[in-house]
């Protein structure tokens, strides 16, 4: 890993080995994701994900002449028409939204993440509609977003920035469990879906997780 | 619990190509799988008549492969198991439908449908593609009260618009027209579900929810979503009392009225269990003084091997019923004048 | 095991009864259901065709009261659940088809089907009818080795005898020539069933056979009858190429052959597992150097909710195929041009 | 039940009382038959023959002015017709076989009671084909006609005569669990059939023992 990389921008080599670790990641917690989506969904969110990711993973990695952007969108695009369904073109939306908010690359990279995750929460909640506390990805996402960009202003590196996110995004997930679902397919079991933590959520958490000790690594 | 984790098949991740391929090699007169996994006319519909596109995901066949062909749909977007195609399949498959005299997209509604509907709208508009509308299709009594229709699910009751529809656009109507009719249809259906037994997920080969040995659960959404009411197994005419009343109510269908009656096998329901389930249904419309148009009993729009059936009414005029009448000749929905 | 045991009926004494009346109730324009139960075409045939009877035991929807109606049967005499009607019903079904230009009365050979034809056809005699024939069918290659084709008993396969004949006696052939027919199309057809879960009887409410969780048969009859093989879970590609071998191995089907192909759903496989088990056939077949003339997946004989399937292939010439190809619109079977 | 009747002839009364005692046994041991059934078949039979017999006996009761001949033959058209199936048509040819051998009424009620039998088997063979030994009805109702024929040329009561018959049919149903069965559903399950006790048979010999006991109550 290019110890450079992480230190100052979200570059090309970097952006697809995020991608390949957290495709590696979900693949890995394959089975306990779609676990979380039996009782309140249809038992498939592990599947669906990390079929997503894996084809975004190789997506990405055919590009010949890539700039960050086109990595992330690339992916987003990946995700969005290889499983589709809600989490298909959700999950997809995220990483075309953080893909365009690399346009401007002269940011330091911490500042980059934490804009790349802000983007990509617009980018669901514009598709999805969902708010924090509707029982979603968003539960997880909104938090890490909220994490990044104070850990960027506090002047953290890139690789705390991202651990931070990860770490709210984890939290996050929990917090679904005690709640009531207004999206998805859970939102038909009303007061019946309290007690599950949110398939979606958790999927965030891990991908981000894996972001996190990449960064680590690297920086 | 009766679920059947057997399945017959080869690689579950090659589930729904290998479907395809053994579908399109059995109907090679009706339709024709394009390279990029989409089912098309063997014979396309002339250009000035608008196309009928819809994806969807797969698991429910025969919807949607089935109902492609002359007097139905003239393009299906299989998406994976269970979920919807994503954007960029959903343009292609507006594009293998151009050029007619524009084109519809008809989306069941559930979220990962919507969503993706509207995104590959979107693409088509950034595209510059014209005269391509969309239509959103509901009709699940259970997922929404009264007055908020629109919120509710497309369930096994779009078989009446895939019908009437499917009809409307071979006269030759235009897109407005044929989106007018296909919301004409959607507002005059009703449905209710129940389910006996589950059916297993075929990826993940898990139950894709739980019932008793003794329950049952009624307002089911097509993929194993919750109903209204879970309880205790009836017999066949208590189960079509409880049912009947809450759609009939819902619309309201009202005496004097003419409707047609769908019973949807959601998978492994018998067609023996479907006729006695209709016998009372016939007998409580004709008591509430609803006169029956026709009827079909069938599995039209499947989950899997799901035991439980779907009821509903789609309340016609005589334009409706001479729709409905309409000859149809896909794979696997069939109408003879 | 996967075996459904929630029915949803009323009485388990009245389920054929209570089935007739909500059957002919949804298909009032294809079909009419008599006072002595019997299910008969709504528009008759005229005088100088042929009329088709047959009888069965019921649970095995759609067949047969399914597939009355112009282009197939005459007359349908449903039995109680998996029993053939007793004599006395029979001659009732073929009085209800005369006068027409003679009466053939299919049946399906099962012990009871036979026998109790049999004495029928001794009582029409007694009463003095004339023109009335019967025609015994059958294609399973499990139950009798090859030579002796007789004591074979019919399973799905008889789809083709049912669907080419009904085209057959509508071009007003004479009742020897339709009786000859159907003995062409039995002759060139063959067939072999599987089953991967059993199913509950009705009126019991027990299963109708055992298989482990991991287990399939092969060979077995349309109500559980024993097969030839009982054996592990195989692949869908791997069960095709198991059964169709000795399929094309009895009659023998040859390079330079036409066929059609048969998957029927014997009650909850998916269309889904059809379309990949066609896949292979298809594959296979062509591997043979045999073309496929028409390949129908669907449920056309169920043994009420039992997953499996079977698989029938009919060699065909110009005249089988053109009958194939011809009209039917009975309530459960249609066919387009 | 008449005194005089048993004595002499097979009168009216007491055939029609016969029909209803076979009835009410078969039905009282319905559930059995049908398990009996259910390894080797489809596991219908004691529904199927108590719902025929029950048909007959109500079939019977409803007659005006019959004879013996008709109230048996009336019987047999009534199983036939109710249920079906082989076992309908089997079943029915025996009463309606034991019915015509009634023609002839000047006979003491033992030769009767083995006429009947002995007739009722053949039209049982000439419909069914089935030879002992094939694990059918047959292996009960051939030694019950044997044993009636022998009971009553020894000048045995009728009462006597058809409590041998009935004997001689239960031994006949136990034997079939030692054969492989060469007729109905279960013919297709070869060696896998043995060690079951074939249904028909053992219907034959609960309709045998019902009439036994009814025989010996009025004689
Ligand atoms: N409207 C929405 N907004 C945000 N997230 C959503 C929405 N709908 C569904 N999700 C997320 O999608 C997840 C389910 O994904 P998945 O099981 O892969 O898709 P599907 O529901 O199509 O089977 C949920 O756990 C939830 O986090
Ligand atoms: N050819 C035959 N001859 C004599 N008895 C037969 C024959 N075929 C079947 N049976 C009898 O019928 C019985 C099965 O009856 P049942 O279960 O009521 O009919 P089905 O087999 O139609 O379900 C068998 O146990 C056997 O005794
Ligand atoms: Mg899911
Ligand atoms: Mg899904
Ligand atoms: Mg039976
Ligand atoms: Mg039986």
């Amino acid at each position: 890993m290019s110890e450079a990389s992480m230190s100052d921008t979200i570059d090309v080599q970097q952006s697809a080995q995020i991608i390949a670790a957290m495709a590696q990641a979900v693949t890995a917690r394959q089975d306990e994701l779609s676990a979380l989506d039996s009782t309140v969904g249809d038992g498939d969110h592990g599947h669906n994900i990390a079929k997503a990711l894996r084809q975004a993973a190789q997506q990405v990695a055919a590009l010949d002449d890539p700039t960050p952007e086109a990595v992330w969108r690339t992916a987003g695009k990946a995700v969005q028409n290889s499983v589709g369904g809600a989490s298909g073109l959700l999950f997809g939306a995220f990483f075309t939204g953080a893909g365009r908010s690399l346009k401007e690359t002269d940011r330091p990279a911490a500042l980059d993440v934490a804009e790349m995750l802000a983007a990509g929460l617009a980018a669901v909640q514009k598709r999805g509609k969902a708010q924090p506390g509707d029982k979603t990805m968003v539960d997880a996402l909104a938090p890490a977003a909220e994490a990044a960009q104070a850990a960027a202003g506090e002047g953290l590196s890139a690789a705390e920035t991202v651990r931070r996110a990860a770490d709210a995004a984890q939290i996050g997930a929990e917090s679904t469990r005690e709640m009531t679902a207004r999206h998805g397919r859970a939102k038909f079991l009303g007061e019946r879906a309290r007690g599950y933590q949110d398939a979606g959520a958790t999927s965030v958490a891990v991908m981000l997780a894996a972001w996190a000790d990449l960064a680590k690594g690297a920086g | 619990m009766a679920v059947r984790t057997k399945k017959l098949i080869n690689n579950p991740q090659n589930i729904v190509p290998e479907m395809l391929e053994g579908f399109a090699a059995a109907y090679p007169n009706i339709v024709r799988l394009t390279d990029d996994g989409l089912i098309v006319r063997r014979t396309p519909k002339p250009a000035n008549k608008v196309a009928l596109v819809i994806g969807n995901g797969s698991g429910h066949e025969p919807a949607m492969i089935g109902w492609v062909g002359p007097g139905l749909f003239d393009v299906n977007i299989p998406g994976d198991i269970f979920a919807a195609p994503g954007p960029g399949r959903i343009l292609a498959g507006i594009k293998a439908a151009h050029p007619a005299a524009g084109v519809l997209l008809c989306v069941s509604h559930h979220a990962g449908d919507l969503m993706n509907a509207e995104a590959a709208l979107e693409e088509a508009e950034d595209e510059g593609l014209e005269n391509v509308e969309m239509v959103v299709l509901y009709d699940d009594i259970s997922s929404a009260p009264k007055g908020r229709e629109p919120e509710r699910r497309g369930t096994a009751g779009l078989f009446f618009t895939w019908k009437m529809l499917g009809a409307f656009a071979e006269t030759g109507a235009d897109l407005a027209a044929c989106k007018a009719l296909a919301e004409k249809v959607r507002d005059n259906t009703r449905t209710l579900s129940m389910a006996l037994t589950p059916c297993a997920h075929p990826i993940t080969g898990e139950p894709m929810f739980e019932l008793g040995d003794d329950e049952i659960e009624i307002g089911m959404g097509v993929h194993g979503e919750a109903g209204m009411y879970k309880g205790k197994m009836m017999s066949a005419d208590e189960t079509v009392a409880r049912m009947l009343g809450p759609i009939l109510e819902d619309l309201p269908f009202r005496a004097g009225d003419e409707v047609c009656v769908l019973l949807n096998n959601s998978g492994s329901l018998t067609l023996m269990e479907l006729s006695i389930l209709h016998r009372r249904v016939a007998q409580l419309l004709g008591e509430s003084g609803i006169k029956i148009h026709r009827s079909w009993l069938g599995a039209y729009a499947t989950t899997q091997e799901m035991s439980g059936f779907g009821l509903s009414l789609c309340r016609v005029d005589a334009q409706l019923k001479n729709l409905y009448d309409a000859p149809a000749n896909g794979a696997w929905f069939k109408s003879v004048g």
